[in-house]
């Protein structure tokens, strides 16, 4: 039968939109792979991004590929596979910018990210006194960090870098400080959710360490970006 | 006070029996009773309030009497109580049947306003006579003739006259051929040439012998065209009789002086 | 413009969803007015109270908020309680069909105010001669209620219509492929989003100025025997 | 203090064992409801308010038709109630935000910049747009002779228009007035996709924040309801108080003197 | 065919001279002159349509006339024609201040519903003859008085029946303290009770001299009450004169048809 995979569509470079209406991305080709690996029929089900759970839990689909981290907070809905990829996450500001990332000196700075991700829950446990914007989607807050509407933005650095740093409405912003180092909201690199208790999840983590065995992988990787993006 | 009823009479249309109504903790009507021959017409005389229209609305169940019984053409309405003590018709079916030989023409007209005046005179007796819609317009067309309303026929209520809608809402009601017909103060909205053209109909009605209650404030109708003169006061009937009695030598205070401020 | 013509087949695939979840909702919205209208004129109690509170719970909640709630709550609930009971394992809610239960369940409620009101509105003598002529119910209703109703209907009837037509546009945020949801992935993915923005609000001026000219012939229609002022 | 307590615990073991709802998390989380709730209020009746201001000259202007501002302001309204409120607000807000022009003109830095202006901005026309045209049918409603008469007094125009008219037309457009406000309040969510908190923002967060299905709704939903039944509360007062004059005149009571207030 | 005015009484109050109306391509009045000095009871008396509503309706502007000339208390009013050459009157204050000392009472009463009786009343007083609010309740409270509704001034008109509305109507054209006050139809609505009531209303006022003009049916009043009669028949005056003069020795043949249609 048919397997469903949630996915988002305004990630790039890791799931968007083309003028036809059809989806691509480095998440979207994974599902696929996997679903060609696993001989099943696959059919991509769309869903903004604080819904991913909660359409999970109520069977839109049966499992998520769309950049998920794995998280404890996570884990206590759904389960996960071992990750398929894991890149670090930073902050992204002016070229010339210059805040006090202390936890008080942040005090107001305005700071927008997806909501429902690893990033709200870092920024709410490090800045709590900052002003958190939250987003529908990973494009809406490019659109209003460039618009000036707010200071810094945090995001996965290699989503930030080709759907962001390089293109035209990313000129004149740059990386700010390091690499964010916060296991506890930001997890242990990206996974694909399934619902608790199913074994989809053993599946799949299969299905991933076979296409990282045949090339597939790489080969979509490679298509995407020029470092190996599945980490150590 | 309920005066000596003309017992014994041939064919007794309809009867009413010690109507009770009430609104709530108001009592509108207190015991009111009436009996009508074919042929008779009953004019009742009232001042504002005193539950004239009450009367007639209860006849054909437009309002549910407290008690009492009612009668047409031998058939007794049934009625029975509810948990509540409530009165109700037994059987709606029952209703439906002798509503539809009782007519009433309302003060207000109550045209269908979405029908034009023809739709208004055939609309009961195809849904209701079950009649063909032929044969249903033939007779509308009588009727219709009768009130001279014929040229009007296409008009939609809202584009005739006051007493053009008075005279086609008789036309509706002749229209199901009833046996006995209720008119409520057929004359109330017009100016005095139109009440004149209207009460030649209900007396043209009346020489045919068709049994007929009219509520009136127009005296000289009530004199000279009805059989009976019912005065109501109170929910109660204060005077009854004839009308060369109740207006040569009215009896009761309160009807004497209602007689006397209607004629100035 | 370019980016728009470049893009206009998902326009217009999502323009025909926004027609079809509209026009299906008001379907459904209609029969659930009506049965709320008749429910709340009804003489027994406990049926007037069931469609009083049909639309009370609707006024009080925004429509958005209902249609997440039941389009992932439900969804939810409907999977726990088929697990618990163990009766099913997994009953799909399609969006489109959840599209339209939910706003035809929202709109009905407001519709049965307005036909609530619209029989009210019926001058009282008009039902009482037909009562008096010895019409049955259901004749009344077909021969006198109906045709005058529409008539007192059909002002507040066309503003619930354009409000459904408008309120589609939430079905985006719960996932569905409206002309909304359409023309914001394409808006981002663009870095165009004011003039897809722009496209929509041309397209659904376009949908409720043609709705307005139809509902204005029906009110033609059954406008027969009012003065005009 | 003992109560709170157990009360607590309680709430715990209940969601825990026997709720498919999370309750600790919602009681924690009140606090944030109640700010969530203030900004839906504020929102709310900000917009309402200004709006209101705004639709009084201009259904006048509409009523009476006035040349060529007649017009212009029809078509102000039926775009503003021809559009969906959604697409509106982000016209304003990401849809203006990306001009340039735009970002260096004045207005950006105190209000086009920020969410919440630009959500009152959107919400105030739109409501203006249909209280005036609900106004215009209101006041074109005032019975004709009822402006004779005043006329036939003597009052100039104006005076008509405050004395007669106005309150006329104000107390008849009551109860659309009131499906107004509460469409208006439901219009009021759509901040939330604007990145403001406000009570479906809060729900969205929790339910974000925790990865929860419906917490965060139901619990923004009960809050809403909340308003709304206030919201209809009021009107039911004003309805009394001021339509008075509409109502049928109830029967008294026998027995009960009823003395005019 | 205009009959001759009473000429040269000393104080005209009112003069209306070669009044024409017309609605669209429709005359409904084709040269009406009146004048009524003070202390005049003038009855306009004509059938449905014959233009008496909007003879009274012209006289104080709600309806612009085609052509003619008004004049209240030797004031003029200035007309002027607009390149269309439709009328208009010249000076919108000038109108103002000339239907503050004209009242009118309308046939439906126009009571404005969102007042109580006693706000009705003041109003007038308040807002256009710029007295304080004691002094207008003050004034009120014996115009109220003495049409006999000052117990119900906190109502609503809703709230009250007919006749209470058109006292309350009368009450509110009294307190304008006008020099002229216009009455259409003042007794249509109302059952035969209540009619006495308002027309003893209207007798006393005539009584202390106040000039008035009526438009009724009621041919007991017009006889008794006023000092001259006009019949206006298709938007022209057909017979004109004292009422002893007109009711008993009518001379032209539609006057005389109407009033054997009103009798009956
Ligand atoms: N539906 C009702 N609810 C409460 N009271 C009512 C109702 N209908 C009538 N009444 C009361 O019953 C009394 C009689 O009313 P009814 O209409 O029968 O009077 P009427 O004799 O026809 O008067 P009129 O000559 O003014 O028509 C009135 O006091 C009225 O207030
Ligand atoms: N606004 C209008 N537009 C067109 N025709 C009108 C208008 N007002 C009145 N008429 C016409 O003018 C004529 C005279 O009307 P008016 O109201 O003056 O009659 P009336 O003598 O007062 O009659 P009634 O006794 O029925 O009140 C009628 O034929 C009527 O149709
Ligand atoms: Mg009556
Ligand atoms: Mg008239």
């Amino acid at each position: 039968d048919t397997l469903r995979m949630g996915v988002e569509g305004a990630y790039p470079p890791f799931s968007q939109k083309e003028a036809d209406g059809s989806l691509s991305g480095f998440d979207i080709e994974i599902a696929l792979a996997l679903c060609e690996e696993l001989k099943r029929e696959c059919e991509l089900v769309e869903q903004e991004w604080d819904g991913m759970i909660p359409a999970l839990i109520a069977r839109k689909y049966d499992a998520i590929v769309a950049s998920m981290s794995i998280t404890e907070d996570r884990k206590k809905r759904v389960d996960f596979t071992e990750k398929y990829y894991d890149t670090p996450s930073r902050f992204i500001a002016k070229e010339d910018a210059d805040f006090d990332m202390t936890a008080e000196g942040s005090k107001g700075l305005k700071i927008g990210v997806l909501r429902g991700t690893t990033l709200q829950c870092h920024v709410e446990k490090a800045f709590p006194d900052a002003d958190l914007r939250l987003y529908n989607t990973q494009e809406d807050v490019f659109a209003d960090l460039v618009a000036g509407r707010l200071d810094l933005q945090l995001n996965n650095t290699l989503q930030a870098i080709d759907g962001f740093l390089n293109t035209d409405q990313g000129q004149g912003f740059a990386f700010y400080g390091e690499n964010i180092d916060d296991p506890e909201c930001l997890g242990e690199g990206t996974g694909i959710a399934v619902r608790k208790g199913d074994a989809l999840a053993d599946e799949l983590t299969a299905a991933i360490a076979a296409i990282r065995a045949n090339g597939t992988y790489a080969a979509i990787n490679d298509k995407y970006f020029d470092v190996d993006i599945y980490g150590k | 006070m309920v005066a000596a009823l003309s017992a014994d009479k041939s064919n007794v249309s309809l009867s009413v029996t010690d109507l009770h109504k009430s609104f709530g903790a108001h009592e509108v009507l207190k015991g009111v009773s009436l009996k009508a021959c074919e042929g008779d017409v009953i004019s009742l005389l009232g001042s504002s309030g005193s539950g004239k229209s009450t009367f007639l609305r209860c006849i054909n169940l437009l309002e549910t009497p407290t008690s009492g019984l009612i009668t047409v053409h031998g058939e007794d309405i049934k009625m029975s109580k509810d948990r509540q003590g409530a009165s109700h018709p037994t059987d709606p079916r029952q209703v439906e049947r002798i509503r539809a030989r009782l007519a009433m023409v309302f003060q207000s007209f109550n045209l269908w306003s979405h029908m034009t005046v023809m739709d208004n005179v055939i609309a009961g007796p195809i849904h209701v006579l079950k009649q063909s819609r032929a044969e249903a317009i033939e007779h509308a067309k009588e009727v219709l003739e009768r009130v001279g309303m014929y040229e009007r026929r296409d008009y939609y209520p809202s584009h005739i006259s006051g007493g053009q809608q008075q005279r086609a809402a008789i036309a509706r009601a002749l229209a199901m051929k009833p046996e006995v017909m209720l008119f409520d103060e057929p004359t109330s909205a017009l100016d005095p040439e139109l009440v004149g053209e209207v009460l030649k109909v209900i007396r043209s009605l009346a020489e045919e012998g068709r049994t007929m209650v009219v509520v009136t404030h127009e005296m000289a109708f009530a004199r000279d065209v009805s059989s009976e003169v019912i005065f109501l006061h109170q929910g109660l009937i204060e005077e009854q009789g004839s009308p060369a009695q109740m207006f040569n030598d009215p009896k009761s205070n309160r009807f004497k002086e209602f007689l006397s401020t209607t004629r100035q | 413009m370019d980016v728009i013509f470049e893009y206009k087949q998902i326009l217009i695939e999502g323009t025909l969803v926004t027609i079809s979840l509209a026009v299906l909702s008001l379907l459904l919205s209609i029969v659930l007015g009506l049965i709320g209208a008749f429910a709340k004129l009804s003489s027994s109690r406990g049926v007037r109270r069931a469609g009083n509170i049909y639309t009370l719970f609707v006024r009080s909640v925004p429509d958005l908020v209902l249609m997440m709630l039941i389009f992932f709550g439900g969804q939810t609930l409907l999977s726990q309680i088929g697990g618990l009971t163990g009766l099913w394992d997994y009953i799909e809610i399609n969006q489109f069909v959840a599209g339209v239960l939910t706003l035809g369940f929202i709109f009905g409620a407001y519709m049965s105010e307005t036909f609530r009101g619209a029989i009210l509105a019926i001058p009282r003598g008009q039902i009482e001669a037909a009562m008096a002529v010895g019409m049955k119910p259901g004749q009344i209703f077909r021969i006198v209620t109906w045709p005058q109703m529409v008539r007192f209907a059909l002002p507040s009837f066309t503003n619930n219509w354009l409000v459904l037509v408008k309120s589609t546009a939430l079905v985006s945020v719960i996932g569905l492929h409206d002309l909304v949801w359409n023309a914001f992935s394409a808006g981002r993915s663009t870095h165009q989003l004011f003039s897809f923005m722009i496209a929509v609000m041309v397209i659904y001026l376009v949908i409720t100025g043609l709705s307005d000219l139809i509902l204005r012939r029906v009110d033609r229609k059954y406008a027969a025997g009012v003065r005009k002022a | 203090m003992e109560s709170e307590r157990s009360f607590y615990e309680y709430l715990q073991s209940f969601s825990e064992t026997r709720s498919p709802i999370d309750f600790v998390l919602i009681y924690d989380n009140l606090p944030r409801f109640f700010d969530g709730a203030l900004v839906t209020l504020q929102l709310t009746f900000l917009a309402l308010l200004v709006g209101g201001l705004i639709a009084v000259p201009l259904a006048i202007a509409r009523a009476y038709r006035k040349p060529f501002l007649s017009p212009a302001i029809r078509v102000y309204t039926y775009v503003f109630c021809g559009t969906p409120l959604l697409v509106q607000v982000y016209l304003f807000y990401f849809g203006l935000g990306q001009f340039t022009a735009v970002q260096e003109s004045f207005l950006w830095d105190p209000i086009l910049s920020n969410p919440w202006w630009c959500v009152i901005i959107a919400f105030t026309l739109n409501t203006a747009a249909y209280t005036t045209e609900f106004l215009r049918g209101a006041i074109e409603a005032t019975p004709h002779g009822e402006v004779e008469a005043a006329k036939a007094c003597g009052m100039s125009p104006f005076t008509r228009m405050r004395l007669v008219v106005l309150p006329n037309a104000f107390r008849r457009a009551l109860p659309a007035y009131s499906n107004e406000v509460i469409f208006t309040l439901h219009g009021s969510v759509i901040a939330s996709t604007v990145t403001l908190q406000d009570l479906l923002g809060v729900g969205r967060w929790l339910n974000g924040r925790y990865y929860l299905a419906y917490e965060g709704f139901l619990t923004a939903m009960v809050f809403y309801m909340a308003i709304v039944f206030l919201i209809t509360f009021v009107f039911r007062m004003a309805e009394k108080r001021f339509l008075g004059h509409l109502r049928p005149r109830e029967a008294p009571a026998p027995g009960s003197a009823r003395v005019a207030a």
